[in-house]
């Protein structure tokens, strides 16, 4: 049977789903592989919920809203694009296609283009073939990188680096000062990759206790970055030594209450 | 018996163990509650009646902390006079039918943030084991020193 | 001339916070100046200190403390040096204050910023094995406790400012110029560490396994990125094998640092040490050149490191390292007995030397003093602590490289140096905080007023501060609660002040932080509203409590009411207790007449004092009469006439000479000592003791030593070289009656004196040959130039070791057979003169003396200061000092530091009309007292003494030298003793109510 | 709500628009088998009255106490159903709708298994959100009938008459001694040149004589607190502060005239003035003995650094060249232009008005501007006329630029206090150029006048009347009713981090006085930003919830979770 790509999208109530609802009254035909869930703004989605579907096994998941400038809350979907970026970073982190995703705006008035979209993403799906997370057996390493990518864009680090971006880099910073996009970029590179590791040495943790060496080789990540990993995990208070097995700390995650 | 929360008095000498729980709480290293801290100038100022009081009122474990023997006293040798007393008395518990381990004697530093933590968590682990105090429930076991 | 009763202290360091502390606590106003947003310096950094392994931190924080919240200091953090104008005594200094973005007045240290900071930075503490925030503390127990922001980093984002509730935020600080008049600086900006990335052969920065000594202090550290852990930071493993490689950017020309770092030595093995008690089974190896154990006690620590620790010590200098690619295995090259050896480690651990601080040459631009070739400031033998501009002084490190007792005995020195320059403003720029006369409480009923601090979010977002002021409301004896977003605000201080007149409060219990840090200020605000200080009581529900129980605030808010009922049960029975006060006789003892006695007895006279110097022997001048010469050129019999002179002639010292200490009675501020002279008996009364009774020649029994003409000690040697004496062949043998079974320890000085007698030898007869014995060569600081010297001019080192000493013969001649280690084979010398290079002993005296003042002796008979570290010219008794070669041996620079050090130390008594001590002291019951001693063997301070009365004898409690640690109340078997502010009854209320509902 | 979830599920037909493309009695049968539905049933209209009566049947039958309708798009229908369940005592936030028309039946005509499939998707999509709703109340808020307007030109008092007129007290903020705004710098105006000062007295006199007008002269806003309906305004004067309630605020704070000091000889060149200078000068009839007169247009806009055009200077040039030729026809006055903006019937007459006077209009070119400098008896300009493609040289008596309007500098102390966004110009900006030109995204607050953007009187007045307008609404209303999809903080997880606040487009979300976030939630339009940015994820978004959220996207999956 031919792949049928299972599609979640998110429609801002405002632009694209009254966009989605006139190819309806339009009798715009497209493929039927689209799941939506509305939202009031495309600003709403948060990449902790994108990557908890992309989890799930999403094959492709598409967030639409209003056109810059058109926004029913004035630049909600400003932010849908600095949130978006982040899922995007992540989704890259952890290998899975970044072709699963896609942000676009649509008005109310471009049923067509809602359309055309839809067409277009899931062709695209279709071209990518089925999520590795897909099925009854996913690719369970897969899963846990995307399982870390959503614990780190449920920590606040990122999230608060992600709500400050847009004034920032807009308006400049405390300070008065420039803050260029590139600057921002690289804060930001810095601290996905950061985040990211850190959630997938957690994570692994959480699965069995380990020392730097087998989380090193597990992880495919250098023993010195672990290592560096797991001093500031350990200060955070997520991990702590559990024995000494031969000349290895053996390290395991200690309950953090949420 | 896993509800158990054990009630822990701690003396804490002033200079080194009392600041090491300060920087417990200043690094956030997290541990059970079940300790009451009571803090004393130097860990030799600690009476056996001030533990064995604490034992009387119901405390599942006392905690007596200094700091490290030999020479970070900030009074040169009081912790050795705890060492001692300690000794001591967890001969005397045994005779009452405490177990000694009840008591525990510790030297953390004021840079032993961790440590702090880790005695706490372990007692708290060991005292779960132990089960309540017997005194709990008979007071009248020495009552009469009172 | 115009003269400022105030110090600049430049570098906050243990060197910069001791001379802070004597001057403050002798009258003058000081502003502690250091480049960092917080004082402590390296010594925040390690993990313990040799050689009595004491951990660094537990014995530091008190001062750091003391110096924070020292009324005459003033803090001026994150500040460097811009300008200096006027001279000696009126200096006005221009200082750059950087912008820490932080106002220090609101900033309660919390951290709730660094938590919220998304930015991160690399933690400088934890030399970079960790991580900070973009807006940071050094340290968690830093001092002052203010955050700032790393600019450099610092994004602008701004959550800090949101998150922080005591709204300490300030982006549009910019950096300020203070100005600042003082009298006096004194320069401590302690050193840089060496970067061994020059040395590129160890391959520092390119493999991850190889760590500088500083790196590795942090690894040892329980507080560093490890947790006291010893791992491979390539993989974290745990390593076994561990290469120490001495001498990195030390005894080395090739990096321009020729000098010895001094300290490295000892510091490796502590190192080696405490890596094996963190990771047992450990395998340290320290690859050395000379071990340079020359400090007190720091022989038998590196023999017990050798023998009891499984220390394994190579002598050799490592050629190179390399690295396994796979493993990250380091291999170390190194050549022993002539063979080309390779050995595997898991880790090499580099002991790197001191640098001159890196901004040393701008310093020395900006306030227009000279630097020695080295870049580190330029003194002189008998002026160790002057620089070349007058005014400005200098100590620690900064002089020369030295280790902790060192720069803190120094520092006490330039405080000596900095306060008699304006002796005459002492007083004129303190202040003294005025309080209203102290309401009569007794009789009352206890009413408890209970001030709960949310501590922003800190305290309030774990416990439910309502719900535990609701339940202190109805606690038995409390008669006012209220809570606040910050009990240590200045405006709350202004309200609990109303609380107490309005509700007429007589205990004030409040329940927020630790009272290690604010204790102090609560209680000098209930002393503004007319209560005594002693009636206050804190209850720690931050760092003990919402801190540590962040994710169960029930439970927390649960041990927060206990903790606030059991504040309550012993708020309820404090008393108020009395500062004892004690009258100073401002007069000083010094005894010991030698280069240290007589400095230290001008330091105490030129500031006014009057001293009694008293000497055994019939002539001032000590051992430095029989110094002929010395390294650096000077002439020590001038100098030693120029000292005698002053002191005889100084109006406020009295010389006893040909006298000697009968007795002494009394104590701080208020000593009585008989002294017997051929005259007779005179009775002086004093206010501090300062020993210095020096030390002297070990007389040989070895070597034919008193049994040939040829063989001589040093001290001989120099008296008749200056009388012509010009050997042909001479043999100098090191370490005669020194690190011996008898006398483990190293003098100290006999190997710059073998050095500087070989050069002499040369200087007169360039044909001679000189040999010099020795085990280890222990020319230190930068008197390793003479050594270098002495080898390039022909002087040969020939080494030995105590199972191959060397054979002094007389048949016909003296011969000399020794093994050379480097041919392995003997050889034989036949010398015109053979020189014993023989120890120091401790003064004959001592031990009388010791026993008369109730201070210790070490086991070699020297006097044992309080601490090793931080207190090394006091006793634990206090009023009474040490200096000089009474401590153990040492150099002439250094005894003239010491002395002056010891000077400073007593003027800090001396300073005073009265003396305030402790008020939560021992108080003895006499009626319960059965006078069974007991008490007074516990006391470490004398402050116990037995007094007969009708017939009975008990004891008596000298309050002036009680430190209140209620050791004694502990221990009393009758019960008669009550250690104020933590009385049996306090604490045993304390126990009940931490296990009752509601407290009996 | 401790209530087990029980749902009934509604699937129309929509005739044959829904029915004929999916299996609706499939979707009602696989409906049954979704987790805590307990009643499923076709409809041929759901939407029609006897749908609707069914629905309400169901709930008391089946004691349902959550419905999902399959229909169409909630954007038109989800009041309609929302009513009924109402109607039936169930609260209106427990509904749900899955769409299966619009985007389903209608975009899938010729796949109608896929069509069936996606639509039991969209079902189980639409139950699995069911699940987790919660009930929501729709708090009502009272709105103070009293205005402020602040500023008190030709645009604060028309707004603030117009308030009156409509019955609400109105407090009117002037930072000068005295009403009038620029209009006093006036002389005439256009098009009918009427005496600026004409059009001023009878504003004043309205304003000065009404009783329900206070007038703060002197008078500056220091803080504003609170929200539509219920704002605590304080102003400042010498005399001290006070404060006030209002409902609603317009901001009329007008603009100002560039100085345009270093342009085209201006403050250099003996005979360089402003627009506004010659105005004065004829009003006060000091222009003396003036042949020839150079107007330079955009001196100092649609540069780089002021991009905007100032609209009202290519007609007050017009205005003022034919003024000049009726007065004296033999002067020669010239205009150099670089775009004409004489918009509208009105003012383009006024251009050939001018024309016909013999003004002489020469365009330059950005590239190439005018340069003035000083000559033998007066000013001298060089200009290159783009049309005739060579350099013309003129001395004349008098140079006049038109200097454009620039945002009033008090705009961004105002925009921070009343927390209202400034275009990248400086100039306020409305909360939609095209549909809200005269609000704010925040509730309560609007703009008219130049200090939205240059413009003339008429305009001006026009908006301040249209600000009057919009602000008297929800006055005469008396009362609010707030949407209950709203964010919520909770307290114990929120830092005051600030992001929230800093996002909102409302001002909903305020800090308190322990420093933690607190949303008005009669302000909040629930975009839900704020609740996807918090870091501390302490904001839950009402009827939008993450957990909602994903498990909407699970249900899409294919997954149920339980």
């Amino acid at each position: 049977m031919a792949f049928e790509p299972n599609i979640v999208g998110f429609l801002c109530n405002w632009c694209s789903y009254a966009g989605a609802d006139l190819a309806g009254v339009s009798r715009i035909q497209y493929p039927t592989n689209l799941r939506v869930i509305r939202v009031m703004c495309s600003g709403r989605v948060e990449p902790a919920v994108v990557l908890s579907i992309l989890a799930e096994g999403a094959d492709g998941v598409m967030i639409t809203g209003c056109h810059i400038g058109d926004c029913h809350y004035i630049d909600g979907n400003l932010h849908a694009k600095r949130k978006y970026e982040l899922t995007r970073r992540l989704v890259e982190k952890t290998g899975l296609k970044t072709g699963r995703l896609r942000l676009e705006w649509v008005s109310a008035a471009e049923g067509q283009r809602f359309a055309d979209l839809v067409n277009d993403f899931t062709e695209q799906i279709r071209e990518l073939g089925p999520s590795p997370l897909s099925g009854t057996t996913p690719d369970l390493g897969l899963l846990l990188k995307v399982r870390a990518a959503k614990a780190a864009a449920e920590g606040f680090r990122l999230r608060a680096l992600v709500g400050k971006e847009e004034k920032t880099v807009t308006d400049g910073n405390v300070y008065g000062e420039e803050v260029t996009q590139e600057e921002w970029d690289k804060v930001m590179t810095e601290s996905v990759e950061t985040e990211y590791s850190r959630h997938r040495i957690h994570i692994a943790l959480t699965e069995a206790p380990g020392s730097v060496k087998e989380l090193s080789e597990k992880l495919g990540m250098g023993s010195q970055a672990v290592l560096e990993h797991i001093v500031a995990l350990r200060q955070l208070g997520w991990v702590d030594v559990q024995e000494i097995r031969g000349t290895s700390p053996v390290y395991v995650t200690m309950e953090v209450p949420q | 018996m896993t509800d158990f929360e054990p009630k822990i008095v701690g003396f804490l000498c002033n200079w080194c163990s009392y600041a090491g729980a300060d920087l417990a709480g200043v690094s956030r290293f997290q541990y059970p509650p079940n300790l009451r801290v009571i803090r004393v100038m130097c860990s030799g100022r600690v009476h056996p009646a001030h533990i064995m009081e604490a034992f009387k009122n119901g405390a599942d474990g006392v905690l007596v902390a200094g700091c490290h023997p030999p020479n970070d006293c900030h009074y040169i040798s009081g912790n050795l006079k705890a060492q001692r007393r300690v000794a001591l008395l967890k001969m005397l518990m045994a005779q009452l039918g405490l177990d000694p381990e009840r008591l525990r004697l510790e030297w953390i530093s004021a840079a032993e943030g961790d440590k702090f933590a880790r005695v706490i968590r372990e007692m708290v682990s060991n005292l779960k084991e132990l089960g309540p105090s017997p005194l709990h429930d008979s007071e009248a076991v020495i009552a009469g020193d009172d | 001339m115009r003269k400022v009763g105030a110090v600049m202290v430049v570098g906050g360091g243990i060197a910069g916070i001791q001379a802070s502390l004597d001057l403050a606590d002798s009258g003058f106003k000081v502003y502690l100046v250091e480049k960092e947003p917080s004082i402590g310096g390296v010594m925040t950094q390690l993990d313990k200190t040799f050689p009595t392994n004491d951990c660094a931190m537990c014995i530091l924080a008190p001062k750091l403390v003391g110096a924070g919240r020292h009324p005459n200091i003033e803090l001026v953090p994150y500040s460097e040096l811009k300008k200096v104008e006027g001279e000696e005594g009126d200096f006005k200094v221009t200082l750059n204050r950087k912008a820490m973005r932080v106002d220090p007045e609101k900033c309660t240290g919390c951290g709730d910023c660094a938590q919220k900071c998304p930015v991160s930075a690399i933690d400088k503490y934890n030399e970079g094995l960790g991580e900070r925030k973009g807006i940071f503390i050094l340290y968690s127990q830093a001092v002052p406790l203010v955050f700032a922001i790393d600019k450099e980093k610092c994004l602008g984002c701004g959550i800090c400012a949101e998150v922080c509730k005591a709204e300490a935020i300030r982006y549009d600080e910019e950096d300020t110029e203070v100005e600042v008049e003082v009298g006096s600086i004194i320069l401590a900006p302690g050193f840089e560490e060496f970067d061994p990335r020059i040395v590129t052969e160890y391959g520092y920065g390119r493999y991850p396994n190889v760590v500088t000594s500083i790196e590795f202090e942090r690894i040892l550290s329980a507080t560093g990125p490890y947790r006291g852990t010893v791992l491979r930071p390539s993989d974290g493993e745990l390593p076994r094998k561990v290469a120490f490689l001495q001498c990195v950017g030390s005894r080395d020309d090739r990096v321009g640092n020729p000098y010895c770092s001094g300290v490295c030595c000892m510091y490796a093995i502590k190192e080696a040490v405490i890596a094996e008690e963190h990771n047992p089974g450990l395998e340290p190896t320290i690859f050395f050149m000379d071990i340079r154990a020359f400090g007190k006690e720091f022989d038998d620590y590196y023999a017990r490191a050798e023998e009891e620790r499984g220390v394994r010590f190579i002598r050799c200098r490592v050629s190179h390292t390399d690295q396994e690619p796979d493993s990250k295995d380091l291999y170390v090259t190194y050549v022993e007995d002539g063979e080309v050896k390779k050995e595997r480690f898991d880790m090499v651990v580099l002991s790197v030397g001191m640098n001159p601080p890196a901004d040393a040459d701008k310093l020395a631009d900006i306030m227009g003093f000279e630097l020695n070739d080295y870049g580190f400031a330029k003194t002189g033998l008998f002026t160790p602590l002057e620089t070349t501009r007058p005014g400005v002084y200098v100590c620690g490190a900064f002089a020369s490289p030295k280790d902790i007792p060192d720069s803190v005995a120094q520092a006490s020195g330039a405080a000596a140096k900095a306060g008699r320059a304006i002796a005459s403003q002492r007083g004129t720029l303190i202040t003294s905080a005025e309080y209203p006369a102290e309401r009569d409480i007794s009789g009352e009923e206890p009413r408890v007023g209970v001030f709960v601090c949310h501590c922003g979010i800190n305290i309030g977002g774990v416990v439910d501060v309502p719900e535990v002021v609701e339940y202190a409301r109805a606690l038995p004896g409390v008669a006012y609660v209220e809570r606040n977003l910050y009990t240590c605000s200045q405006d709350t201080q202004e309200s609990i002040k109303e609380k107490i007149l309005e509700n007429s409060l007589n205990r004030v219990v409040v329940a927020s932080c630790t009272p290690r840090t604010h204790e102090p200020m609560f209680r000098a605000t209930l002393q503004e509203a007319g209560l005594n200080p002693y009636l206050f009581e804190m209850a720690n529900i931050r760092d003990q409590c919402s801190w540590v129980h962040m994710h169960q605030p029930e439970a927390a808010t649960e041990k927060a009411k206990d903790l606030v009922r059991m504040a309550v049960a012993k708020a309820r029975l404090i008393q108020p207790l009395k500062k004892p006060r004690i009258d100073v006789t401002p007069a000083a003892l010094v005894i010991g007449g030698g280069l240290s006695g007589m400095t230290a007895a001008l330091e105490l006279a030129d500031q006014g004092i009057e001293t009694h110097l008293v000497e055994k022997e019939d002539e001032l001048g000590g051992n430095l009469r029989r110094i002929k010469f010395v390294l650096g050129g000077e002439d020590p019999q001038a100098k030693l006439g120029e000292l005698v002179g002053r002191v005889k002639g100084h109006e406020n010292i009295r010389v006893h000479i040909g006298t000697r200490v009968e007795d002494i009675q009394g104590y701080i501020g208020n000593f009585e000592t008989t002294l017997l002279s051929k005259a007779g008996e005179e009775a002086v009364k004093h206010g501090v003791v300062i020993l210095a009774t020096g030390g002297v020649e070990y007389q040989p029994s070895e070597y034919l030593y008193g049994e040939d003409d040829g063989v001589m000690t040093q001290l001989e040697l120099e008296e008749k070289l200056v009388e012509g004496f010009s050997p042909d062949t001479v043999v100098m043998i090191q370490c005669v009656g020194s690190r011996c079974e008898e006398r483990p320890y190293c003098s100290r000085i006999c190997c710059n004196d073998a050095v500087k007698n070989a050069l002499k030898v040369k200087e007169a007869n360039p044909c001679s040959e000189v040999f010099v014995l020795y085990k280890d060569m222990r020319t230190y600081g930068f008197n390793e130039d003479y050594y270098r010297k002495a080898a390039k001019e022909g002087v040969l080192f020939i080494r030995y070791d105590d199972e191959h000493k060397p054979e002094v013969t007389n048949d016909g001649g003296l011969r000399v057979r020794v093994l050379d280690p480097v041919l392995n084979e003997d050889i034989v010398i036949e010398p015109d003169a053979l020189v014993l290079s023989a120890g120091v002993l401790p003064a004959l005296d001592n031990q009388r003396l010791a026993g008369l003042l109730k201070v210790p002796l070490s086991k070699d008979g020297f006097f044992l200061e309080a601490h090793m570290k931080l207190r090394p010219l006091d006793f634990a008794t206090d009023g009474v000092f040490l200096c000089g070669m009474a401590h153990g041996p040492k150099a002439i620079d250094e005894s003239i530091s010491q002395a002056c050090g010891a000077a400073a130390r007593a003027m800090t008594i001396l300073s005073k009309e009265t003396l305030e001590t402790e008020g939560a002291i021992a108080r003895v019951n006499e009626d319960l007292c059965s006078g069974c001693r007991m008490c007074e063997g516990v006391c470490e301070f004398n402050a116990v003494e037995m007094v007969e009365q009708d017939g009975e004898v008990h004891s008596h409690i000298l309050e002036e030298l009680c430190k209140g640690c209620g050791v004694c109340a502990a221990t009393c078997p009758s019960g008669a003793i009550t250690a104020g502010h933590f009385t049996d009854g306090e604490i045993l209320a304390q126990v009940r109510a931490a296990l009752t509902e509601v407290s009996r | 709500m401790s209530e087990e979830p029980r749902i009934g599920v509604f699937v129309c037909h929509c005739g044959i628009n829904i029915g004929g493309y999916v299996d609706v009695p499939k979707i009602v049968e696989y409906s049954m088998t979704l987790p805590d539905v307990v009643y499923a049933e076709p409809n041929l209209y759901t939407c029609s009255s006897d749908g609707l009566q069914k629905i309400k049947e169901a709930i008391e039958k089946h004691n349902l106490n959550r419905v999902v309708v399959a229909s169409c798009t909630p954007r038109t229908h989800e009041p309609l159903f929302q009513g009924a369940c109402e109607e039936a005592g169930l609260n209106k936030y427990l509904f749900e709708m899955a769409n299966i028309r619009d985007q389903c039946s209608w975009v899938h005509m010729h796949e109608p298994e896929k069509a069936t499939q996606k639509a039991k998707d969209l079902v189980r999509m639409a139950v699995a959100k069911a699940r987790l709703l919660t009930p929501g109340d729709e708090p009502e808020i009272d709105i103070h009938p009293t205005g402020l307007v602040i500023g008190g030109g030709v645009s604060g008092m028309t707004a603030a008459l117009s308030l009156m007129n409509q019955g609400f007290k109105v407090h009117l903020v002037e930072k000068a001694d005295k009403l009038g705004g620029a209009l006093n710098e006036l002389g005439t105006l256009f098009p009918t040149n009427v005496k600026a000062g004409e059009l001023l007295r009878p504003l004043i006199k309205g304003v000065e004589e009404s009783p329900d007008i206070v007038v703060h002269l002197n008078s500056a806003l220091k803080e504003v607190k609170g929200f539509l309906g219920n704002f605590e305004a304080e102003i400042e004067s010498k005399e001290g502060s006070e404060r006030f309630e209002v409902g609603t605020v317009i901001v009329a704070t007008g603009a100002d005239y560039l100085d345009p000091v270093g342009l085209f000889g201006y403050g250099e060149v003996h005979g360089v003035v402003t627009q506004l200078e010659l105005e004065q000068k004829m009003k006060e009839g000091s222009l003396g003995d003036v042949k020839s007169v150079v107007m330079v247009q955009c001196a100092g806009s649609r540069i780089e650094e002021r991009p905007y055009c100032s609209r009202i200077c290519c007609t007050e040039a017009m205005k003022n060249a034919s003024l000049l030729k009726e007065e004296d026809p033999d002067r020669d006055i010239y205009i150099l232009y670089r775009d004409l903006q004489t918009y509208g019937i009105e003012y383009t007459e006024m251009e050939w008005d001018a024309k016909r006077k013999g003004v002489k209009l020469v365009k330059y070119d950005k590239a190439r501007p005018p340069v003035v400098t000083r000559g033998e008896r007066g000013p001298m300009v060089k200009v290159w006329a783009s049309l005739l493609n060579e350099e013309l040289t003129i001395e004349p008596d008098l140079v006049v630029l038109s200097a454009p309007l620039v945002p009033n500098p008090d705009n961004k102390t105002l925009s921070q206090q009343l927390k209202v966004p400034l275009n990248s110009d400086g100039f306020f900006m409305e909360a939609h150029v095209k549909l809200r030109p005269l609000d704010f995204a925040t509730d309560g607050i609007f703009v008219c006048g130049t200090a939205h953007s240059p413009k003339e009187v008429a305009e001006s007045i026009s908006q301040a009347k249209g600000a009057a307008s919009r602000a008297g609404i929800p006055m005469a209303k008396g009362r609010v009713r707030a949407a209950a999809i709203t964010a919520v903080v909770d307290e114990d997880r929120c830092c005051g981090c600030g992001i929230c606040i800093e996002l909102c487009p409302y001002n909903a979300i305020t800090k308190d006085e322990m420093g933690i976030a607190r949303v008005t939630s009669v302000v909040c339009k629930g975009c839900g930003v704020c609740g996807a940015s918090c870091p501390e994820r302490a904001i839950t978004m009402r009827h939008f919830t993450n957990e909602q959220l994903e498990a909407q996207g699970l249900a899409a999956l294919g997954r149920v979770v339980d």
